[in-house]
This record gives structure tokens, C-alpha cells and sequence, in this order.
């Protein structure tokens, strides 16, 4: 798909920009459909029914919301450090949009094909800890800088585990490509790499157990990285006001809100490819052709965006050091085991 | 204290303790406390609260009244969330100093309110609770059900909050006929959701996780803090005045006072300290359930006297409040105007022992600290 | 506020409905401050939990007043308090309304006559677009409250210049 | 144990120190004792096997017009009896020994008190103001008091 639209506009830096905005004709409506979504789940599992005013059952709450805040006056505090504190919610965007660039929508498109897939969403996600911390330091709030602080500490241990867990995969896959690990998995859901992969049926059930072993990891640690209930520390409203974002208002603000939305998704999508078949469908060839390839890659993508809204509100918030502790003494072990595993079972069959 | 670090290429780092202020409007100080955190990093090391952002003069007011009853309705408005146990404790002293012997309805109405403000109460409590260590939900279960509370209340004097109902010598209004049905029915549905707090929150792992071990209150600080209600139970201290110090009818009913065991931690940490109050809203459930049963016939306002006009004296008069001991210092001058009303306000006692109890401990637990001290601003600054 | 703020002279058609759309999403959009003060708060939770629902007029509570549109002064504003009240006040952004909840805010309540720590009423100090009245007002009270409020900023014209 | 009999041991051990004793006043009868001997009989009370007093219900300041006061409610957890002590001192000096480090419950109601009737505690580890603004001027809940018609550029009174 890329080729084509580069082909369109020969010589031109033109087509490359329209290659680079289309994953903004996917983030824009995935995020006003999950601030709408969030809302209602949480409602309705609270006894309540949230929006009704805003046409048929609230759904344009979320255009409301975004274009009020648009509105806003956009306060810069006097003691803030104002380049830092402008830069910082676009730098977490970038982080995030950035990560887009390798999703594969479909066998058709994906931004880049990079061979490297895997190593580039570890690496390039991490800008938003650069993005949260200059947001923290510059508001010069305490409360801020706290949760800058939080989040720095947090993202950067919970990488480490995400990153074993999908190094363990990419040990079975024999790939970093994100494209082509959810070409592996298109053969139907057995195929799926929390069913064992595409293997022979004894390495396949060998793998079964370790594979959902390090699903569990990846699940936890990424809900540990976009800073939701139960690891919602950085912005832990009870304790920290609202953490790093704490002196944003309007447009600035909006975008910290649409990154993090956007970031779950991202999470989600890493879920999805690496364990769950990408956009292959789950009936082997039926309902496979290009548009059901994008439907079932968001679909499994927005089911897991739901897991962690339901997550968010049943559970409580964990503390600073249990949060480390979960981090260092219970997951980055666990997946060391598995990943030594997943290397026998690769060398022995 | 400042720390001062070598590097070890000789340059020196200086390490500082943060003053850091929590409050009057932060998200868990319930209403406007304000506290002043001196932390190292997370570690609190100091504590020092300020108070005062919602003193209400409700002493000075007291004085200038030219009745004894028509303080009623500023007790109501110091501890806003228990309106009907600061009444009871008033007319208790009132009662006191007056001499009345109310009649036995009487008794058993102001017990069945009592105790139905003392679930509506503590559901407040829990549910806020819930909010400071980070699930929301549980919140709104608990004020789904005191919904169903107010209604009773607001049934039987028409206010959902702040009643007037109990008066010394009496109450405003006689219970109406479709009460005792539907409290009966309220007690049936009640029960399922203490069950539903217990699966949701008491025995949630990251619940007890957060709250055991932390905060942990020993009896005899507590003592000496004066620490009341809640508090005192939850480091184990058998002390209840329903039981101890019997007033009203509450010798007539079948209960059991509830202590903190130290199930998942030291006894006195947060966690007995909720569970003290989980625990406390079944009793009541029992108690009301008695009461409804054996509620006798007669006038709730033939002991109300036409002109309160004690002889001087003065009486200290207390009742167990959800909060602890809520007690009235009563000065009078054989006037209808009391010379000098003092409240003695659990909360305000309570919450003095803040910094005692949370030296050290993160600022996470901080707010789970001040979150099971259940304070109400209202009645600290009175 | 905005870079069309009161630039045109007279409405045309498309400027009204702009209109329209701007304050739509600033009336159904009001983001509440939590900010709690005395009895009123209790009423005001309760307008937010199950049974009033107030998030069904898009109210969502907010804790910083950074990112508020309304703050609900909800009970007695005490001589103590007004400063950091007004402080508040000032940091949040414009927009801003503000509800006077009972009647402690709106004139003192009960406490006016003896009460030497109350302000008398809370619009000694920042200006009020809405008062409730009641003590406790209820929670229908305050929807009420906060209906009148949207109409207001219904009939507010931000791109217009006043007649 | 009833207020006579509390009464009696206390006039025995600190004869000198008690000023009156009011069995008369009802319901809640109390004594009257020296300011400078509270410590002293505060120790008593709570060590003694026999009266234990180990509770400070509420700890109040009164303004009797002309002299000030403090009330004591004490309480036993242990024997469940009750007494009260007051200590009255004149307007123009009214100093009393902070019982503070017998009972912690003291410390916030002296505070208190200093802050309503400006009454002042010796000893006491941080006597300010509580419920009042540090800057305030006055003793709001004695009885001459006039409340100020401005603070801090707000009006106080209606």
C-alpha cells in the first residue's frame, strides 16, 4: 500500500507525509470511541448510565469534550520552565504515534515493514518517559514531579520485562518483523502463538503452557506502562492530584489524553500481534480478504483495550514498592525462566 | 536534615527533605484538612496537620441561642455524615441536665435511627476509603445503599442529611406505618452488600496488601491519645459506651462489640481499623432488627418540656457516635440560654494522633492513614 | 479567550451556528472541580454516585483546577479558606463557572448572625454564575442547578460582540 | 467508685492544693484546684492502682466573666468512673501547667483552648493557634469578645 501511494506522487516528499498522517485517521476515532466506551463500562458496572445528554445515549460526549477543551484557555504557570512545558505533551504524543508506524492494520498495510519490529516499538516507546518527566519537572509543582518521578521509575522497570516476554516469542518466531509474525499466525486460531504457533503438535503443546505464562507478563506489564488502575501510580489521583499532568490545561492537556489513549491501543496491538494471530483471522481462510483483515486486528485490539478499562475500575491501586516488587522479584524472574525455557524447547526441536 | 552524598569523583551531592502541602483542597484529605508533609523522597518523615478551614463557630452560636433546642440544628451540621447520633448525644446530655425520663418508644426509635446513621455512616466511610487506596467502584456501591437509608430517613422527618428529628425529650415526628416494612425489607438487602464490600474490597489481595501493617495504632497510644470508636476497637481495645457506659436501651439488645485481630497484619493497622466498621454495620443490622421486633406503643412528645430552663449545673453527657465518643460539656446559668456548650469531637481527637501513627510510612499510605481515620472536617473544626 | 473573540460585529448565520457548536460543547461538557467543603459535599457525592448520576450531563470530576470548567462551592466558606478558595478560583482556566451549592455560600446559612469565622456568602469573593438554594440543597437541587447553568452558557456568545 | 469517695482520697493526699470541693452542682459534680498543683494531682490520678484515670475525655476552657477556667473530664477505662476537675485563674494572668505530657489527648484541646480563650499552658510543646488563623486577633468565645469588622480585607460581620 505504501508503494502505491508513493507512486502517486512521484518526486515528492508529499506521499511520504500522507504515509506518515494515515495512522491519525485510525488514532482520532479508536479515541473518542474509547473515551465514549471507558465512560459507559465503568457506568454501567457502577450502577449508573454516565451520558445522556449528547445525542443517542451521550455518544457525542466525547466531541464535546474535545472540542471544549480546544476552547480552554491554555495556561502556562509563571514559575513553569515554558519550553520544557510546552514540548513535553507533544513528545509524549510523538512516542506514541511513532510506535504506530510498525502496526500491522493488515497484510496490506502496515507504515514500515521493519525487520526490526519488535526492538523498534521496545525502543522508540520509551520517549514518552522522556516526554512525562520534562512534563513533571517543568510544571514546578511537587505534586507534578512527583508523578514524573513515579512514572519514570515505573515505565522504565516494566520494560524489562515486556521486553524478555516478546523476545521469547520472537526466539519461536524466528523474527523481529511484526508483519511477518502475524503472516505465521494467519492459519487459524490454533495457529496463534498463545495456542503454541504453527509447530508440530508435541513442540506446540510444549509451548502452550509457557506461551500463556508470558501473555500474563506482557498483559501485566503493559498495563503497568500505560500507567492504569492497578498501576496508575504517576497520576494516582487520590495521592498525587493528577500527577504530571497535573498543570496542563486545555489543548496540552487533550494531548496527553488522546497519547495515553492512543499509547493503550499501542499496548494492546503489541498484545495482539505477537500472541493473538495480528489481523489474521481466527477461521484460517475464511474472512480473510483485506477489510475483515483490519476489522479482526481491531476488534482483538479493543478487546484488550476493554480488559484494562474493566481492570482499571474493580481493582485497587498498588503501592510504589509493591509496584517494584511485582516488577524486579516477580515478573522479570518469571520471564527469565520461561524465556530459557522457550530457547531449550527451540534448540531441541 | 540534610544529607550531604560523595561521588566518587569528588563531587559532593546534597540531599534535602521536601515540605510538601497536602490540602485543604487535595483529593483524600475529606473536605479541606490540610497537612504538611516533610518527606524524603516517598518517606514521610514528618507529619503536621493544620485544621481550622471549616470552623463553624458552633460553640459561639450555642451561646447565643435562646433555647436549649434550638442548638439541635447546628449538632446536626458538625458531624454532617452522623446527624442523628450528634442529636442523640445532645439530647443525652440535655436529658441529663434537665432530669427527663423519656418514654420507652422514644428509646427505641432514637436506637433505630441511631444505628441506621451509624451504617449510612460507615458507608461513607468505607466507600471513601476505597477511593483513597484506588477503586472507585466500591464507592458507589456503598452510597447506592445509603440511598436507601436516607429514604427511610426522609420518610420519617422529611430531610435526607440534616434532621432536627431528635429533640431533647423527644422526636419531631412519630415513626410512619410503612417504615417497619420497609426497614425490614432494607436489613434483607443490606446484608447482601456487606457481603458485596467483602468480595469487592475487604478481601481484594492488593486491599489488604495497601492497608495491613500500616498505620499500626498500639492500644495504649491510642488511650493515651484519646483516641475513640473505630480507632480504639480496631488496636483492640473492648470499649464501646453502647456497652460500657449503657445509655438509652441499648442493655435491652443482643450485640457484640467489634475489635481489631490483626487478621492480616498487626492489630490497630488500617485494615482492623475498616474491618472494625464492616463489622460494626452487621451489629447494627442486629440491633435494628431487635428494636423493630420489640418496638413498644406510646407519644414520642409527651416528655418534651414546654420551656427548657434548667437549674444551673452543668453535665457532661457522651454517646457512641460511628466516629467514637461524641460528648457535650453543657454549662448552664438557670437561663433558657446555655452559658457555654463544649463539644467533645471524636474526629478531632482522632485525627491528633495523625502524626503518631504515619512517621515513616510512604505517602501512599498517608492517604490510606487518613482515609481509616474517617475523619469528618465538620466535626473537627466544629 | 479565543482568537475570534467578539471580532465580528453582527451575527450572520454561519457565526451563529459556530456559536452554537462552541458553547454545545461547553455546556455538555462541564468538567466539575472536586473540591468538597462541608454538609453540601456529602449531597453533591451523592449527585455524582449511582442514583443522580450527574455524569450523565457530561460532569466528570476533576482534581486539579487546571482542567475544570465549573467549581461547585459546596458549603461554608470560612475567613481561613476564602484566600485559598479564591486562589483556586484563579488557577482554573477560562472558561469558568462557578455554583454557590446552599445556602452557606450563598449568604452564610445558618451561621450569619454569630458566625465570626464565615464568609458571609462566597461571592465576596469570586463572582457566581449560579446559586442553589437549600440546607442541604438535595441532589435534584443541584441538577437543577447545574441546568440553569447550561442554559446560561447557552445563550453566552462568545464569537459575537455584545449589543 | 462514686465522686465522694474520689474526692475524699484527693483531699487526703493534696489537702492543700484543693480550693473547693462542689458536690452540690448537678448532675456532674467537679473540684476546684490550685493551677499550680494540676500536674502533680493529674499524676496521682492516673498512677494510683485504685482510680487509674487513664482517659481525658475533653479538656474545656470557660470564660466565668472575670476569671477563667478549665474543666477536666477524666475518665477509667478500667474501673468505669468518672470525675472532673476545674481550675479557675484570673483574666489578666491566666496561666496553667500543660498536662500535655500525662495525657496526649490534652495536647490539641490546650491548643484549643489557648486559641478560643487565650488561655495559656506552661509547658506546653507547641502552643498556637488551631482552629483560627495564626494572624487573628482576639479570643472569639469569650464573652466581652467583639468581632472584628475586617479581616484580611474581607467583611466579617453580615
Amino acid at each position: 500500500m505504501a508503494e502505491w501511494i508513493l507512486s502517486q506522487f512521484p518526486d515528492s516528499i508529499l506521499g511520504y507525509v500522507i504515509i506518515g498522517a494515515l495512522p491519525l485517521l485510525f488514532i482520532l476515532p479508536y479515541a473518542l470511541v474509547t473515551i465514549y466506551l471507558e465512560m459507559k463500562m465503568a457506568a454501567h458496572m457502577q450502577d449508573r448510565v454516565a451520558y445522556m445528554r449528547t445525542g443517542w445515549h451521550g455518544t457525542l460526549q466525547p466531541f464535546a469534550d474535545i472540542l471544549k477543551l480546544l476552547q480552554k484557555e491554555d495556561i502556562i504557570p509563571t514559575a513553569a520552565d515554558k519550553f520544557l512545558f510546552i514540548l513535553a505533551p507533544y513528545l509524549v504524543f510523538i512516542g506514541t504515534y511513532a510506535t504506530f508506524a510498525v502496526l500491522p492494520f493488515s497484510s496490506q498495510y502496515a507504515g514500515s515493514e521493519l525487520y526490526l519490529g519488535i526492538y523498534y516499538v521496545i525502543a522508540v516507546s520509551s520517549i514518552t518517559v522522556v516526554g512525562i518527566l520534562m512534563s513533571g519537572w517543568a510544571s514546578n509543582n511537587k505534586w507534578s514531579l512527583f508523578g514524573a518521578l513515579r512514572a519514570a521509575a515505573q515505565i522504565v522497570s516494566y520494560e524489562i520485562p515486556t521486553a524478555l516476554a516478546l523476545i521469547s516469542v520472537v526466539m519461536v518466531a524466528g523474527t523481529m518483523n511484526l508483519q511477518v509474525l502475524s503472516q505465521q499466525q494467519s492459519g487459524g486460531i490454533f495457529d496463534w502463538y498463545i495456542f503454541g504457533g504453527p509447530f508440530p503438535i508435541v513442540k506446540k503443546l510444549l509451548l502452550i503452557p509457557i506461551m500463556f505464562v508470558l501473555f500474563l507478563i506482557q498483559l501485566t506489564a503493559s498495563m503497568a506502562e500505560v500507567n492504569r488502575t492497578p498501576f496508575d501510580i504517576p497520576e494516582a489521583e487520590s495521592e498525587l492530584v493528577q500527577g504530571y499532568n497535573t498543570e496542563y490545561s486545555g489543548m496540552k492537556f487533550a494531548i496527553f489524553y488522546l497519547a495515553e489513549y492512543a499509547n493503550l491501543f499501542v499496548v494492546s496491538a503489541i498484545t495482539v500481534v505477537v500472541f493473538f494471530g495480528g489481523w489474521a483471522s481466527p477461521f484460517g481462510n475464511y474472512l480473510n480478504s483485506g477489510g475483515w483483515e483490519l476489522f479482526w486486528f481491531v476488534l482483538k485490539g479493543m478487546f484488550f483495550v476493554s480488559i484494562n478499562i474493566w481492570l482499571r475500575w474493580t481493582l485497587p491501586r498498588l503501592r510504589v514498592d509493591q509496584l517494584m516488587y511485582v516488577s524486579w522479584k516477580v515478573l522479570t524472574p518469571f520471564a527469565l525462566v520461561c524465556m530459557i525455557l522457550v530457547g531449550l524447547i527451540v534448540v531441541s526441536f | 536534615m540534610e544529607t550531604v552524598l560523595k561521588t566518587s569523583h569528588g563531587r559532593t551531592l546534597r540531599t534535602e527533605e521536601m515540605v510538601i502541602n497536602m490540602g485543604p483542597q487535595h483529593p483524600s484529605t475529606h473536605g479541606v484538612l490540610r497537612l504538611e508533609l516533610v518527606v524524603d523522597g516517598e518517606i514521610v518523615i514528618d507529619v503536621i496537620p493544620h485544621i481550622g478551614y471549616l470552623h463553624r463557630c458552633f460553640e459561639k452560636h450555642s451561646e447565643h441561642m435562646t433555647n436549649y433546642q434550638q442548638v439541635i440544628p447546628y449538632v446536626d451540621r458538625m458531624d454532617y455524615v452522623a446527624a442523628m447520633n450528634n442529636e442523640f448525644s445532645f439530647a443525652i446530655a440535655g436529658e441529663k441536665l434537665l432530669k427527663i425520663q423519656v418514654p420507652e418508644r422514644v428509646e427505641y426509635i432514637r436506637v433505630i435511627m441511631a444505628e441506621l446513621q451509624r451504617i449510612a455512616s460507615h458507608l461513607i466511610a468505607i466507600g471513601t476509603f476505597g477511593i483513597d487506596i484506588g477503586a472507585f467502584t466500591p464507592f458507589l456501591f456503598c452510597f447506592r445503599d445509603r440511598e436507601k437509608i436516607l429514604d427511610l430517613f426522609e420518610m420519617t422527618c422529611g430531610a435526607r442529611l440534616l434532621y432536627n428529628y431528635i429533640w431533647i425529650g423527644g422526636l419531631s415526628h412519630d415513626l410512619p406505618p410503612e417504615f417497619i416494612p420497609k426497614a425490614k425489607e432494607f436489613i434483607v438487602d443490606f446484608r447482601k452488600t456487606i457481603k458485596e464490600i467483602n468480595d469487592l474490597l475487604s478481601y481484594n489481595h492488593i486491599f489488604i496488601k495497601r492497608t495491613a501493617n500500616i498505620g499500626v495504632l498500639p492500644a495504649d497510644v491510642a488511650i493515651n491519645f484519646g483516641c475513640t470508636g473505630p480507632m480504639l476497637r480496631g488496636s483492640g481495645v473492648n470499649w464501646d459506651l453502647r456497652k460500657n457506659d449503657t445509655y438509652s436501651v441499648y442493655n435491652k439488645f443482643d450485640f457484640e462489640v467489634c475489635v481489631g485481630k490483626g487478621e492480616f497484619g498487626t492489630v490497630g493497622d488500617c485494615w482492623d481499623r475498616y474491618m472494625v466498621r464492616v463489622n460494626e454495620m452487621e451489629q447494627s443490622l442486629r440491633i435494628i432488627e431487635q428494636a423493630i421486633s420489640t418496638l413498644p406503643e406510646g407519644s414520642i412528645s409527651s416528655a418534651i418540656p414546654k420551656r427548657v430552663r434548667p437549674n444551673p449545673g452543668e453535665v457532661y453527657g457522651r454517646a457512641e457516635s460511628p466516629r467514637g465518643e461524641l460528648g457535650f460539656y453543657i454549662v448552664s446559668d438557670g437561663t433558657g440560654t446555655p452559658y457555654r456548650i463544649k463539644a467533645r469531637s471524636p474526629a478531632f481527637v482522632n485525627l491528633s494522633v495523625i502524626s503518631e501513627i504515619s512517621r515513616g510510612y510512604m505517602i501512599a499510605d498517608l492517604v490510606a492513614i487518613t482515609g481509616s481515620i474517617d475523619i469528618v472536617l465538620g466535626e473537627v473544626d466544629r | 479567550m479565543g482568537l475570534l473573540d467578539k471580532q465580528f460585529e453582527d451575527g450572520n448565520i454561519v457565526i451563529t451556528s459556530l456559536d452554537n457548536l462552541l458553547n454545545w460543547a461547553r455546556l455538555s461538557s462541564l468538567w466539575q472541580m472536586q473540591f468538597g467543603l462541608a454538609c453540601c459535599a456529602i449531597e453533591m457525592m451523592a449527585a455524582s454516585a449511582s442514583n443522580f448520576d450527574m455524569m450523565r450531563f457530561g460532569v466528570i470530576p476533576r482534581a486539579t483546577p487546571r482542567q475544570c470548567d465549573v467549581m461547585i462551592v459546596s458549603g461554608t466558606v470560612t475567613l481561613k479558606m476564602a484566600s485559598r478558595i479564591k486562589r483556586l478560583y484563579d488557577q482554573m482556566s477560562e472558561p469558568r463557572y462557578v455554583i454557590s451549592m446552599g445556602s452557606c455560600s450563598n449568604c452564610g446559612g445558618p451561621y450569619w448572625e454569630h458566625g465570626y469565622h464565615v464568609l458571609k456568602g462566597v461571592d465576596r469573593i469570586i463572582p457566581v454564575d449560579v446559586y442553589v438554594p437549600g440546607c442541604p440543597p438535595r441532589p435534584e437541587a443541584l441538577l437543577e442547578g447545574l441546568i440553569k447553568l447550561q442554559e446560561k452558557v447557552r445563550n453566552y456568545s462568545s464569537v459575537k460582540s455584545v449589543a | 467508685m462514686t465522686f465522694q469517695e474520689i474526692s475524699e482520697i484527693l483531699k487526703q493526699k493534696f489537702e492543700t492544693a484543693i480550693t473547693a470541693v462542689k458536690a452540690e452542682v448537678q448532675p456532674d459534680p467537679y473540684i476546684i484546684v490550685e493551677a499550680k498543683s494540676i500536674k502533680e494531682i493529674s499524676t496521682f490520678l492516673r498512677d494510683d492502682e485504685s482510680l487509674s484515670f487513664d482517659f481525658l475525655n475533653c479538656l474545656s476552657g470557660l470564660d466565668l466573666k472575670g476569671k477563667l477556667a478549665t474543666v477536666y473530664h477524666l475518665s477509667s477505662m478500667k474501673h468505669n468512673h468518672k470525675f472532673v476537675i476545674r481550675i479557675e485563674v484570673a483574666t489578666e494572668q491566666p496561666n496553667i501547667p500543660s498536662i500535655e505530657s500525662i495525657w496526649k489527648t490534652a495536647n490539641w484541646h490546650e491548643r484549643e483552648a489557648f486559641d478560643m480563650f487565650g488561655i495559656i499552658f506552661d509547658g506546653h510543646p507547641d502552643l498556637r493557634r488551631i482552629l483560627m488563623p495564626y494572624d487573628w486577633d482576639g479570643y472569639p468565645l469569650k464573652k466581652d469578645y467583639q468581632v472584628p469588622e475586617f479581616y484580611n480585607g474581607m467583611k466579617v460581620p453580615y
